[in-house]
């Protein structure tokens, strides 16, 4: 057992950390969140070049070649900086839909009942013939400034009909892209609480700060050790409890981050709220008590624990033990 | 103890109940949130019309029990709400009342209570939020005018307000709380910079006030120079009162919507989910007798709100962030369209654990205030 | 409206906590923590002599003549010295069962498949037929010392047939004690913190533990004004609300107190842990989600308000009114 | 990131899961929770068999990827746990191993790991307890001996331990931090007395240790004199380390035990507590994992648990505690018998926030040495 990043993978994190420091950092986000929400095409095609798309396509087909723990250090990165953009349905269709591995196209997907980024997409995934490209999506006015959402008319009643199961690829991306947003959270309060003073000290000072931000690297930290665990074995029990344990901790994590922000948090500059409000956009956050289910009954009915192979990606059979062996690269 | 109306409350309800029946018609169309001096007029011409009817004056000097009386009633009957009068009725009319001068009274309350003059507060500083006494905006003497030089923030209205009751830092080298004077500052005087400040929900409920060189004449100040942090105490203790028992009764509304919403959205069949709407209700059940409870108190304490408004207060911006996260809930992925009803509320609720003194302040007064445990160094 | 303790309220109440810190402080609670549990037949008659088990008894018929209220103020004294012993099963007995008002009988009742008390009782009250004084009962090893338990051996499996509608004067009694426990917790934590010192002040100056008892007070005064109001209304969904609240400030409350006292929270001898024990003994803790349904549909549904009738002492039919307006005695 | 073992943990592990095969049926009954000269003997006899078999040292020494399949595999056979060897292996041991001369890791190292001596603890003091530094036991010098008068409490096993690690006050004008040595002491040394302590639970499983001019010879130094603070940091830091990982493979299992339970007994039916058992179920997977991580990551700095032992330390109590919470939503009634499974695992379960740190004193550690957020006033 060696738990902890590995040399190559370490290079990775830093690396796609680098580009979007460099890319899209506060300013680009404040600036982001101020007009109406459009994709940066640049952007996208640096991603592109950079390899976020194309990180787990075999190099036989022109990808990385990396596997599912690399694509979630990506994934975790692209949350904590709060990265605008269908970036998983991109990336999932990278070798399926042309352009898509190379950032050239926009590939978006249907979500239950919604779509994120339609009008920016040039491919919409999915929708089972409920006209999404037609007339019949209508937009939202959504919370997030910078997730532009339509609703589809047809959509399923709530409590009708089996579940349909999400691919949990993308359901461990998602889990990816929410542990960085509770970084990110974290980061936040943890600056302010050592920056900010009142009563003529940092207010980190005081333990009823202090102890939140502590809760709040709880939360990460326990999260953290969930995705990336879930990263290395693609178990569907390890991938409902990486989200859902990744969802709580965007969630309180933005919301605690607010409270250390006091005021200042509560504004439109500050981005403590878009944050919150990506965390609350993340696809189904309602959905987490199904999400429990799942987690309970894939660990205590063995007959389901068989279905894991369920949770490899379905371009590739049997791909967990490549996707765990395959670390040699970095992007 | 008796939960039953006196004859003066039972009086009062109906009266004002029967009122509102007929004036609630007679209402011009709501502004929309965004039309500041629209929201002006109207919240003005609800207080004049209150005025003309003999209510004007029930937020201001009421029996506590008939002011809860009269937060029950309105907002049961979707009546508006206290709106751009709020710091004119709630915060700088009682303090003056309580502190101003005779002429200070003649001049200032009329207005507020006839629906004439809107007043907006100016006590935050960027630097001074929960450490309210580590205000900077300094105010030096000239003749019989102080000069104000600063900035305030979080300041509701102050686009559309004709005064701002005013904290100043007269005595820079006096003791942080022996330093500080109230003032009250004509909207109109040069040297005033108002800046809307966009707030998470997209909207712009506060401005930032930038003052240069504002000269305020010596009159408008209200008790003794450097006694101003004793006189807005007086002020904080109403705002830390009942101020919130009517939303109660609007809480307990909503939290009937939701579960209409959630038996047309199939979502009441999730027994959870029933489980959590039952929790609320009995949540704002027991408000409610807490709100009834603590103004008797005031009552029989002669009409001051008490500390254990700050216990109200911790309890129920709780209480409230649940109910609009239960709301989502019940939306389910509609609780991402700011066009359902709730979403934007849900908003707002953030900011309950933080606006009129943090969840972790009113903590520390609970604790320190109400059961005596020390400061702590 | 004047939702305030009336002066013959105050002196009852003060005249219940003065007889119960004479007859069972602190001191009386350790010894009896201490010894297998006995009821003390002298301070139970004594309870009887000061109308404890009359209050609600009709002076026509020997009893003190007051109401929920006024019983209510004396059970929340019992619940916060802690006093043993099947209180409101002899309460409710009175004026039924010979001796119960004067305190000569003990009378406790079957409720669901327990009963408490049942070697010291007098009287054992319902059960249907199951046999209770018969060998049927079985003696367990009660989590609370001051608690003693039997359970019935033929009790109806949890989840099977419709539910048993308690009596809604027993519930409101039972959120009463939980109602002093709580207090009590309160208390206590609150001494400690005043006057435990470590790092060079009392614990009490730091917010980590300041925070916690500002809490444990919230949850009591909100439990009071329910439990206080559902005393004047006697209205279902209002019992339901004061028990649901109670019972949360009486658990949370202990948990809470016994944190701040720490490692000596841990001892038998600090009595924290007889707080949080009887807390947990209050009939149907589990019950909870039962209450929250009864809660809602009592409010909800007007034709469930309309029963509120079914909420009065059964003896009185219509007594809500002559138990709001009889408060012109004190015991 | 790799989660499968490394070929020496696969070895160990099938070495050991075949020894426990073997080994664990040839272990005597397993003493009451009262009999401590019977418990004393049979966690000897364990820690002897583990020597015996080459696994005496696991605790003590081996990679933590090692150990960490020692607890997973003994929790998940149903080996006895450390037990009264708990100071020794976890404690004592290891800081004698750090900071003990040649001649003392000789005397005392060997029988702990032999399994034939016992020790015990003797930190805590009746006012030293979260603040550990305010400890006040007295020790003079007295030519070769220390003489020693103060008490101790929270100390396990005390009644049968032949040994305890104990700190005194040997400079009462220095710094707090700056006047406390280590010492070996003897358990049969006249001048002790040992008053066993009864916990909420019923049991003693702790005692008070008070000691009279106890002379104790100045060769049972550990470090040097008033230097015991650091030499005590040595010891705590195994203490927040790996030391509940096994606990959580426990909990794991218990968890399973629960949800037969309810099936059982019809609760299972109720679908929020299904749900609850669902998210401890998350919960645990997550908790195991984060044990690996840390495990890991002291591997990767040289073996020495760090910080990360305080986070997982809070949520791990947390957990623990909701789980016996649960376990009494499912039980019912049933959840007031002592003599039911989970009862009194409830009760001790209370003690996990309090002991070894308080949840209190663990978030100042995250805050301050994690976070790097200042000491305040």
């Amino acid at each position: 057992m060696r738990f902890q990043l590995s040399g190559d993978q370490r290079a990775l994190r830093d690396g796609v950390r680098e580009v979007l420091a460099r890319r899209f950092g506060p300013r680009e986000l404040r600036a982001a969140a101020d007009r109406p929400p459009a994709l940066d095409r640049a952007l996208w095609r640096a991603l592109g070049d950079a390899g976020f798309f194309a990180l787990r396509l075999p190099e036989s087909e022109g990808g990385v070649g990396l596997g599912l723990p690399e694509a979630v250090l990506a994934f975790e990165e692209a949350g904590r900086v709060l990265l605008p953009g269908p970036l998983i349905a991109t990336h999932l269709a990278a070798g399926r839909v042309p352009g898509a591995a190379t950032g050239e196209a926009v590939v978006t997907a249907v979500d239950g009942g919604r779509v994120e980024w339609l009008t920016e997409a040039d491919v919409v995934e999915g929708g089972g013939g409920r006209g999404v490209a037609g007339s019949g999506a209508v937009a939202l006015r959504s919370v997030d400034p910078l997730t532009p959402l339509h609703r589809l008319p047809a959509a399923p009643a709530v409590s009708a009909g089996p579940e349909a199961v999400p691919d949990p690829v993308a359901v461990l991306l998602t889990a990816a892209e929410q542990l960085g947003g509770a970084t990110r959270a974290c980061e936040l309060a943890v600056q302010h609480a050592r920056t900010r003073e009142q009563f003529g000290q940092p207010i980190g000072g005081f333990q009823a700060v202090k102890h939140l931000c502590a809760e709040l690297l709880v939360r990460v930290e326990v999260a953290r050790a969930a995705v990336y665990g879930a990263a290395v074995t693609a178990d569907p029990a390890d991938i409902a409890t990486a989200r859902l344990l990744a969802d709580e901790a965007a969630v309180r994590g933005a919301r605690d981050c607010l409270q250390v922000y006091g005021g200042m948090g509560f504004t439109w500059e500050a981005e403590v709220h878009l944050v919150l409000k990506r965390a609350w956009c993340a696809p189904d956050v309602p959905g987490a008590a199904r999400r429990v289910r799942s987690c309970w009954r894939a660990s205590c009915c063995p007959e389901r624990v068989a279905g894991a192979s369920a949770c490899t990606d379905g371009r590739r059979p049997g791909g967990v033990s490549m996707i765990v062996a395959s670390t040699d690269h970095t992007a | 103890m008796d939960l039953a109306d006196s004859a003066e409350e039972a009086g009062f309800r109906a009266r004002l109940r029967e009122w509102l029946g007929k004036a609630l018609p007679t209402l011009p169309p709501r502004p929309s949130p965004a039309d500041w001096p629209g929201r002006r007029a109207y919240d003005l011409g609800w207080q004049r019309m209150l005025y003309d009817a003999g209510y004007g004056h029930v937020h201001w000097d009421a029996p506590p029990g008939v002011r809860l009386v009269f937060l029950e009633e309105t907002e049961k009957a979707g009546a508006p709400y206290v709106g751009a009068n709020f710091v004119g009725l709630l915060h700088a009319g009682p303090t003056v009342a309580a502190e101003g001068t005779q002429a200070q009274r003649a001049r200032w309350l009329p207005p507020i209570l006839r629906g004439e003059e809107v007043w907006c507060q100016g006590f935050s500083e960027p630097g001074a939020g929960s450490d309210l006494a580590a205000l900077r905006t300094r105010a030096w003497r000239d003749g019989d005018h102080y000069v104000v030089t600063g900035s305030k923030i979080w300041t509701s209205h102050a686009e559309v307000a004709d005064w701002c009751e005013l904290l100043v830092r007269t005595d820079p080298e006096a003791p942080r709380h022996h330093g500080i004077t109230w003032l009250a500052l004509p909207m109109d005087t040069p040297g005033i910079t108002v800046r809307p400040l966009r707030t998470l929900a997209g909207s712009t409920e506060f401005a930032e006030v930038f003052l240069d060189e504002v000269r305020v004449p010596a009159d408008h100040r209200v008790g003794e120079e450097n006694d101003g942090w004793r006189v807005t105490m007086v002020t904080l203790s109403f705002e830390r009162g009942t101020a919130f028992a009517g939303e109660v009764v609007a809480c307990r509304r909503v939290l009937g919507e939701l579960a209409q919403e959630a038996r047309h959205n199939g979502r009441w069949d999730d027994p959870a989910l029933r489980r959590r709407l039952g929790r609320l209700n009995a949540e704002f059940r027991a408000l409610w007798r807490l709100a009834q409870w603590n103004v008797s108190a005031a009552e029989a304490s002669g009409g001051v709100p008490g500390l254990a408004g700050s216990v109200f207060k911790l309890r129920y911006a709780q209480a409230r962030q649940d109910l609009y996260d239960t709301a989502a809930d019940v939306l389910g992925d509609a609780a991402l369209d700011l066009d359902r009803p709730w979403v934007l509320d849900r908003l707002t609720s953030l900011s309950y654990t933080i606006a009129a003194g943090t969840s972790q302040i009113q903590r520390n007064i609970v604790g320190e205030r109400i059961l005596g445990l020390p400061k702590g160094r």
